[in-house]
């Protein structure tokens, strides 16, 4: 049974990766690129993590839904009507990522894998848990502090009138002259 | 045996995305090629956790990680693609290249 | 306590579903002519419930450079998550499947209905269509972060993930008391991954039916039948997370269950007309300003009760 | 004591450096007088005082750097004390002379009190560092001098030739005093100590080559033959003062450093190699004298007499050495003569520099053949001229004589082709004086171009003061000898019994 | 004792100085005082004549100034203070008030010091002092009127002349200390040690050859003529020339203890006799003549010196100090009054001043030797000494005396002409060329006198000295000498003289007439034997043209050699200076640029472009897998 959703999933995954490139329509090709992530989520239910893959299936629709209106925002031709080839270089990519392919399925099967060691827990879940807040405290810690760091600074590169124009020339207008109103203390 | 075709997916996903990366001029395309690298890494740490190191929660912890990565690099992407598009209406790697040494 | 029903019970869910949507559309027609000063009758429900044969046979609208791959599968996706969500809610003892991530299933489902409003929004390439898809997805940013705090404080407070875990927990006590907040964001919740209500604006008249715009046929009707769906599989959660799902004293669990389910539907269907609808931007301010720290709180709360108890 | 006596010049030249602006050149001349003249009586005091027989008096010993065993040591005996004496009085003539001096009289003034501190320092030092900083000091003050107030177009060159060959003369002096330093086991530069050890009695070749350093150094500083290059362009261009004391003071630091220092130090190679002095001795008298007589400037003349007159010490310092064939007598009287020599030819050029001053003065240049009959003109400078000519080439009755009769009685025992050659310089330098007067002094009256209209003026006052008692001393030495031998002849007893162990 | 000889000193000198110093001040005192000195000096040499006085005073170390009065300088030191007194007595009449007088007595007063402590010196020392103040004074007194180059020019040559030979006397006394004599006693030269005698010795008789103008040194005294006629009087006749004669003299222990000394002095004195006698009579000029005559008569002396004749040779001194200082005075008389001193023009000079003629004539019959005269007794008995030691010396004695005789009388036939009538036309055509001042006035009394004191003292000296009355003389000298002249011998001489006066005599009127083709030879007598030329161009000229090379060397050559290495060392600054650049510094510019070039290769990769950058990082990564893999 894993082995066949597992053969199913793989399959899906690649089909819609190779779509994502291949359709002219950004919409299309954000939602191949969900789909195929979602077969991620899947490959990683299957292979007995069904937290991480639920958390992957949950964060990659959020993030496509995201993607897709920024995608429509900022591409010339969202809906791939006017089809154009928007590559270059494919030939070097081609051959670099063939490459690259044949190297990584050259190392798969040459090296040989150590054989496997201790079992699966039951509660694959309480294991990361316990993981992230015991052992790997620093990795969460650092997460943590990325996230908060990635959140101020996407703010402050996207807004458009910058972090203090708001406050004037002196930065001490009281009402911050905000485009929308609203907001705590207004 | 599914250990290794798990991870020839895994391989699979990654150069579709690395082709993906390096053959789009768009900003969004290439990091859509990065999601799908991501992706692959994702299902290769699944894939050693599950058939290596079960015991361990070294795998789920990169899995984490990775996921987040992709978070981090959605986030950033987007808001420099929209400084960028801000300040000069350009939203494919070929136009912003001042930055070139 | 609760395992996983047999092969059966993965068709009885649907049904049951169903049975409470058209449950909940009567009692809304109802409310509205009550509203609206008439007597409500059973010929007003009967004239709404015709809509749907109305809808299958009607010719569907085309449109031009429409997306149809993609509007298609949003349309589907909107009911089929619904239903897909119901699986893991326990019916009395007995859920379809019990999964160890039940409540994380649930938000996933809950999470598709965004991709799928919005592929909706985009399939038939129309101005209002878009709008309110996009309006969908404002809407969506600006409840998901409580609600998800919500379904959280529920599994810190059952220490586990698995619904059953959840119902077992509030044996003693339910979570609905020494979790209110965590209750009322997620009815808010569920109002708005349902687009009714307060939370209509994504398919608000202002857009000519925003996301219903250009939904004609049984786009339409799966499109409607989708958003009563989720208001009662919103519902049906809210019992076992918050309403001690089948515990009670005298009725058998899976009585109790369905007595909850109904009281919170009636309770929903009754909010509807309520309160006016609000714009996604206010809604967000809200939501990020003040019900989030209180969720963030109530987590908090809930943290250091369960390591109290836990400790002592 | 003598620390008074030596740093009490410096005193006053930083007093004058220091005075406030308004202070007028004429109060700055007389204060340089005025402790010259201090200066001068003070060391009368210590010469009647002075106990001809008691070896090194006065002796002031402070430890300087001790690590490197240098240490502040002055003292006086019969060589160093006449020389200090002639200095002071050499200074108290030229402050005499230079009180009509208008260029820049107050920096004038400040370096030639320096040199004055620097000139007694450096004769009665007794640490061999102490001396060689002096003796670079003296280099410095002359060549601001010089540089300063030379009147001629090349007197910034001829400052520098003056300075930078002295100067690298100098640099093989210090390299002399490190080797003697290194050579005595505790490694020390006091004299007496290293006269007392004699560190360098068994190395021959060491000795020898610290000899040769010391001799360069000390005969670049005496101008002997190959070195005396820089001597006539500096004295023709240095202004009056600056040539009496570079001819009067500068140039016997470099033959008293040959007594002093050489003779005691490393008698051995001394022994050995003082036909090597006797030979450059000689010819510096010969070379010397009949350079002298084919010059037409009268100053560059002088200069060159310079030369001779010092060529006699370095022959009788030479002489000194050779023990083969005299007697002890014999070698002091030698040594005797050569003090008496430094001191007569301080006093007596000292003179002559300054009258040339005059004579420039007056008539703008020094070219002999454009003066003519000067004696109708100016009596009593011609006289003056006259008298330190005669004293110059050794007549009798002038410490000129005392000191070559002494120099050529001593000297010809063991050096005889040589003394006999170095009588020839007497009979040249004779010449060459008298053809000098003739042409200027006598004869019709003829006067230069540059001359002023009013004619040549005589002595004045100031200028008469300075050199009359130049000439005095010098006849006081010539007819009374015997208070400045009895001062002189056991200090060269003691050298030529140093030289001779 | 020695106060007196001390005094006797001091007198002259302290006088001197004084009078020197004074210059114009008083020039109208100056004649009184210095007459009042020399008076005093006169009487004080009598005293110390009498009583034999003796002092000495510490000069160098073990080397002590003495002064002794003994037989010899007795005499001399008298003779010294009478000569001075007397030429003193007419200075005036020859330096007119406008001279400075006071510089003239000064310096005769010193020089009478200097020959004082001269003949008085026992130590070398002294002597050489006073020896070479002698040498000055003369000088200073030659070129008494400097304001003629030409007379200061013959001042310096007379006194570079005598400095030469003074050198002798350095070398004698340097001899002396390295021959062990330390206390320089001329008495003990003689003991000093192996070849440092004969170097003493030889120094000695060289100085005393100088100054006493002998061969070949005599040229000098022709020029010493320029001075005025007291300083001839003094110096050049009776004293200066005369200390070299008085030292060999004094010496004569030593000459003879070196062996070769003694016949070299004498045979010196004979040859210069006769040869400066020769030349004496080709002379045409009076003074030149008197010169030429002083150096053969000081050349008895130096014979008399050589053969061993210490009385003789002093008696021969003091005569020919009174005869020829007389003459002196009277040519220098007539050299102011007439302007001339040439011969022929001072024709019937004798006639004009009657009393100045007659002390000529006697002065001038003495300096023949004709017999009772005193030159003639002093002539016999240094003959008579020459004739002891050989033959050949005897017979060049009587040549000379015949020559002597011979030029005397030449001397007295011009003066004794008959006045020529036009007496008057002779003053103005008068050649000027002599310096004298053109016939200022008559000679006055103060002249006469003096010469003709003199005239008298040089005849009646030979009177003392004959045979008779020798003994008292000889015993003042203290020198015993056996060889008292034999009468045949006096006869023999005073024939020889007569017969040579006769012959020039007959001889004269002659030749005067004769056209003046003077010989060569005579015309070489004339040039004093060219000595001068000969000394000039042997010494004087080469040594200007080496001291011209030397000086031309020293400049080019050595001051060359010091520039030289001046400027190379700067040349060699400025080849650092240019290596430094284009070497070190290119190589750093070099460097420097390739690392631009590095910089811009480094930046190709960077395109800008977003892709390439993945492109390098994956081919990066695997590189370095590939890399950590094969490693492994």
């Amino acid at each position: 049974m894993e082995a066949v959703s597992l053969w199913g999933l793989g399959v899906v995954a690649l089909a819609c990766a190779v779509a994502v490139f291949a359709c002219d329509s950004m919409a299309r090709a954000t939602f191949a690129l969900l789909g195929s992530l979602v077969c991620v989520g899947g490959v990683v239910f299957v292979l007995g993590l069904p937290y991480l893959g639920v958390v992957t299936v949950l964060m990659m629709v959020m993030e496509m839904v995201v993607m897709a209106v920024f995608m429509v925002a900022y591409m010339m031709n969202p809906a791939g009507l006017m089809p154009m080839s928007m590559l270059h270089n494919k030939r070097g990519a081609l051959g670099i990522s063939a490459a690259v392919f044949a190297s990584l399925t050259g190392a798969v099967f040459l090296v040989d894998w150590p054989q496997r060691r201790g079992s699966p827990p039951r509660d694959t879940t309480f294991q990361v848990g316990k993981a992230l807040m015991g052992g790997q405290m620093l990795t969460m810690v650092v997460l943590g502090f990325v996230l908060l760091a990635t959140m101020v600074a996407a703010t402050v590169l996207a807004l458009h009138r910058g972090r203090y124009d708001r406050l004037g020339d002196d930065l001490d207008r009281c009402p911050a002259r905000d485009p929308a109103g609203g907001g705590v203390g207004r | 045996m599914t250990f290794e075709l798990v991870l020839v997916l895994a391989a699979g996903l990654f150069s579709v995305g690395l082709f993906g990366a390096l053959s789009q001029q768009s900003i969004v395309m290439i990091m859509m090629g990065i999601e799908l690298m991501i992706g692959g890494v994702i299902v290769a740490a699944a894939d050693f956790w599950h058939f290596l190191a079960p015991a361990a929660a070294d795998g789920q912890v990169v899995i984490v990680v990775a996921v987040v990565a992709m978070a981090v690099e959605m986030a950033m992407g987007f808001a420099v693609t929209t400084a960028l598009y801000r300040a000069r209406q350009v939203d494919t790697t070929d136009m912003a290249r001042e930055l070139k040494g | 306590m609760v395992e996983a029903g047999r092969w059966w019970t993965v068709l009885l869910a649907p049904a049951l579903l169903l049975a409470g949507a058209l449950l909940a559309v009567a009692a809304d027609t109802c409310a509205a002519a009550q509203h609206a000063g008439r007597r409500p009758s059973l010929g007003a429900v009967g004239r709404r419930l015709l809509e749907v044969p109305r809808l299958l046979t009607a010719q569907p609208r085309t449109l031009p450079a429409a997306d149809r791959l993609l509007w298609r599968l949003g349309v589907l996706i909107v009911p089929a998550a619904a239903v897909l969500s119901v699986l893991v809610v326990p019916f009395g003892h007995r859920g379809v499947a019990d999964l160890s991530v039940g409540l994380v299933w649930f938000n996933a489902m809950e999470v598709l209905t965004w991709a799928g409003l919005w592929l909706a929004g985009w399939g038939p390439n129309s101005v209002f269509s878009l709008v309110g898809g996009y309006r969908f997805v404002a809407q969506g940013l600006a409840y998901e972060l409580p609600l998800m705090f919500a379904l959280i404080s529920a599994a810190t407070g059952a220490q586990s993930l698995r619904l059953a875990d959840i119902v077992a927990a509030q044996q003693g006590l339910w979570f609905v008391v020494w979790m209110p907040v965590g209750f009322l964001v997620h009815l808010a919740g569920v109002l708005a991954f349902a687009f009714l209500g307060p939370f209509a604006y994504p398919a608000g008249h202002d857009l000519a039916g925003g996301v219903l715009a250009e939904a004609s046929g049984v786009d339409r009707l799966l499109l409607q039948a989708g958003r009563w769906l989720w208001l009662t599989a919103g519902a049906a959660m809210a019992v076992p997370l918050f309403l001690g799902g089948g515990n009670g004293p005298v009725l058998p669990a899976w009585a109790w269950s369905l007595l909850k389910t109904l009281a919170v539907l009636g309770l929903l269907v009754y909010g509807l007309r309520r309160v006016p609808v609000v714009r996604a931007d206010r809604y967000v301010e809200l939501a990020w300003v003040v019900l989030l720290p209180l969720t963030l709180v109530q987590v908090l709360a809930v943290a250091l009760v369960v390591l109290v108890r836990q400790g002592g | 004591m003598l620390t008074l006596v030596t740093f009490l010049p410096l005193l006053a030249c930083v007093g004058l450096a220091l005075a406030p602006r308004s202070v007028p050149d004429r109060v700055c001349a007389r204060v340089w007088a005025g402790t010259a003249a201090a200066d001068l009586a003070l060391v009368v005091g210590l010469w009647v005082g002075f106990d001809p027989h008691g070896g090194m008096q006065y002796q002031q010993n402070h430890p300087w750097i001790p690590a490197a065993g240098v240490g502040y040591h002055v003292g006086v005996d019969g060589l160093s004390l006449p020389l200090v004496a002639m200095t002071c009085l050499l200074f108290l003539a030229t402050a005499l002379y230079s009180l009509r001096e208008t260029r820049r009289v107050r920096s004038y003034v400040c370096l030639f009190l320096f040199l004055q501190t620097v000139s007694v320092g450096l004769f009665v030092a007794l640490d061999l560092i102490l001396f060689f900083v002096f003796f670079d000091l003296s280099l410095v003050g002359m060549f601001f001098v010089i540089a300063g107030w030379g009147h001629g177009g090349r007197a910034r060159a001829a400052a520098l030739t003056f300075f930078l060959y002295t100067f690298t003369g100098s640099l093989a002096l210090l390299l002399g005093f490190i080797g003697l330093s290194l050579a005595a086991t505790p490694h020390t530069f006091d004299l007496l100590e290293l006269v007392r050890g004699n560190p360098l009695a068994g190395q021959g070749l060491y000795a020898g080559l610290v000899l040769l350093a010391l001799g360069v150094g000390l005969a670049v500083k005496t101008p002997t033959v190959p070195f005396h290059t820089w001597l006539p362009p500096a004295h023709t261009e240095a202004p009056a003062a600056g040539s009496a004391i570079l001819a009067g003071v500068l140039l016997k630091m470099g033959a008293y450093g040959f007594v002093r220092i050489a003779m005691p130090l490393l008698p051995g190679s001394w022994r050995r190699y003082a036909l090597v002095f006797v030979i450059v001795g000689t010819v510096s008298v010969v070379y010397g004298a009949l350079v002298a007589l084919a010059q037409t400037d009268f100053k560059r003349m002088i200069a060159y007499t310079s030369v001779t007159h010092m060529g006699y010490i370095l022959l009788a310092v030479g002489a000194a050495g050779v023990l083969a064939g005299t007697d002890a007598q014999a070698r002091s009287l030698a040594v005797t003569g050569a003090v008496v020599q430094m001191v007569s030819h301080g006093l007596l050029t000292g003179a002559l520099f300054l009258l040339t001053g005059v004579l420039h003065d007056r008539g703008g240049t020094y070219a002999m053949d454009a003066y003519s009959g000067l004696s109708s003109h100016a009596p009593r400078f011609a006289a003056a001229t006259g008298v330190a000519a005669f004293a110059g080439l050794g007549i009798p009755g002038f410490s000129g004589f005392i000191a070559e009769f002494q120099i050529l009685t001593g000297s010809l025992a063991s050096q005889a082709v040589a003394t006999t050659c170095a009588l020839t310089g007497l009979l040249i330098t004779a010449a060459l004086f008298l053809r000098a007067l003739r042409h200027m002094f006598l004869g019709p009256s003829r006067l230069p171009a540059a001359a002023p209209a009013t004619g040549f003026r005589d002595l004045v006052p100031s200028e008469a003061a300075a050199t009359v008692p130049l000439l005095g001393a010098a006849l006081v030495i010539g007819v009374a000898p015997r208070f400045l031998l009895d001062v002189v002849e056991p200090a060269s007893r003691t050298v030529t019994q140093l030289v001779a162990r | 004792m020695s106060a007196l000889l001390w005094a006797l000193i001091a007198l002259p000198l302290g006088a001197g100085a004084a009078l020197l110093l004074s210059g114009r001040r008083w020039n109208a005192l100056a004649p009184g005082l210095g007459l009042a000195a020399a008076a005093g000096t006169f009487g004080l040499a009598v005293a110390s004549a009498v009583f034999r006085p003796e002092a000495s005073a510490p000069l160098f170390a073990g080397v002590r100034a003495g002064l002794r009065v003994d037989g010899l300088s007795a005499v001399l030191v008298v003779a010294v203070a009478a000569v001075t007194t007397a030429v003193l007595v007419a200075s005036p009449g020859e330096l007119g008030p406008r001279e400075n007088r006071g510089r003239f007595f000064g310096l005769m007063l010193l020089f009478a010091g200097a020959m004082t402590v001269t003949v008085t010196a026992t130590t070398l020392p002294p002597l050489l002092m006073a020896w070479e103040v002698m040498g000055a004074t003369s000088w200073a007194l030659i070129g008494f009127w400097w304001h003629r180059p030409d007379r200061v020019r013959a001042a310096d040559t007379a006194f570079v002349t005598t400095r030469a030979a003074d050198l002798g006397l350095y070398l004698a006394a340097g001899a002396a200390m390295a021959g062990g004599v330390g206390s320089l006693d001329l008495t003990a030269l003689t003991g000093a040690q192996g070849g440092w005698r004969h170097v003493a010795c030889a120094g000695l008789v060289v100085a005393a050859l100088g100054k006493s103008a002998q061969l070949p040194f005599s040229f000098w005294l022709s020029h010493a003529m320029r001075g005025p006629g007291p300083v001839s009087a003094l110096l050049h006749s009776a004293t200066m020339v005369a200390a070299g004669a008085y030292l060999l003299l004094r010496l004569h222990p030593l000459l003879v203890a070196t062996g070769w000394a003694a016949p070299l002095v004498a045979w010196t004195g004979g040859v210069t006799a006769l040869a400066l006698g020769v030349v004496a009579v080709a002379q045409r000029a009076l003074k030149q003549l008197l010169a030429a005559s002083t150096s053969s008569q000081v050349g008895f002396m130096v014979l008399a010196a050589g053969v061993g004749d210490p009385s003789g040779g002093t008696l021969q001194l003091l005569a020919h100090a009174a005869a020829k200082s007389a003459l002196f005075l009277a040519a220098g008389a007539w050299l102011t009054s007439l302007g001339t001193e040439q011969l022929p023009a001072l024709r019937g000079a004798v006639r004009r001043h009657p009393l100045l003629g007659a002390g000529f004539v006697a002065g001038a019959l003495a300096l023949a030797g004709l017999p009772p005269l005193s030159l003639w007794v002093a002539k016999d008995e240094v003959l008579a000494a020459a004739r002891a030691q050989s033959p050949g010396l005897y017979a060049l004695g009587l040549a000379a005396a015949a020559v002597a005789a011979g030029y005397s009388v030449k001397a007295l036939w011009y003066v004794t002409r008959p006045l020529p009538h036009d007496h008057d036309h002779d003053h103005d055509h008068g050649q000027e060329q002599d310096g004298g001042r053109r016939g200022a006035r008559g000679p006055t009394r103060s002249v006469s006198t003096p010469v003709v004191v003199l005239a008298a003292a040089a005849v009646f000296l030979g009177v003392a000295a004959l045979p008779g009355l020798s003994g008292p003389l000889r015993g003042v000298l203290g020198g015993g000498q056996q060889h008292a002249p034999n009468p045949w011998e006096m006869a023999l001489s005073a024939a020889v003289a007569l017969a040579a006066a006769g012959a020039a005599w007959w001889w004269l009127p002659r030749s005067a007439h004769a056209p003046r083709t003077a010989s060569a030879g005579k015309r070489w007598a004339a040039d004093w034997l060219s000595m001068e030329r000969a000394a000039r161009a042997v010494l004087v000229r080469p040594a200007f043209a080496l001291a011209r090379a030397l000086a031309a060397f020293d400049d080019r050559a050595v001051d060359g050699a010091v520039h030289h290495l001046a400027r190379g060392g700067l040349t060699l600054a400025r080849g650092a200076a240019r290596a430094d650049d284009h070497g070190l510094d290119g190589a750093v510019r070099a460097v420097a640029a390739g690392c631009r070039r590095l910089g811009a290769w480094a930046r190709r990769p960077q395109t800008g472009l977003l892709h390439q950058y993945y492109a390098q990082a994956v081919v990066g990564f695997t590189l370095l897998l590939s890399i950590v893999l094969l490693v492994r």
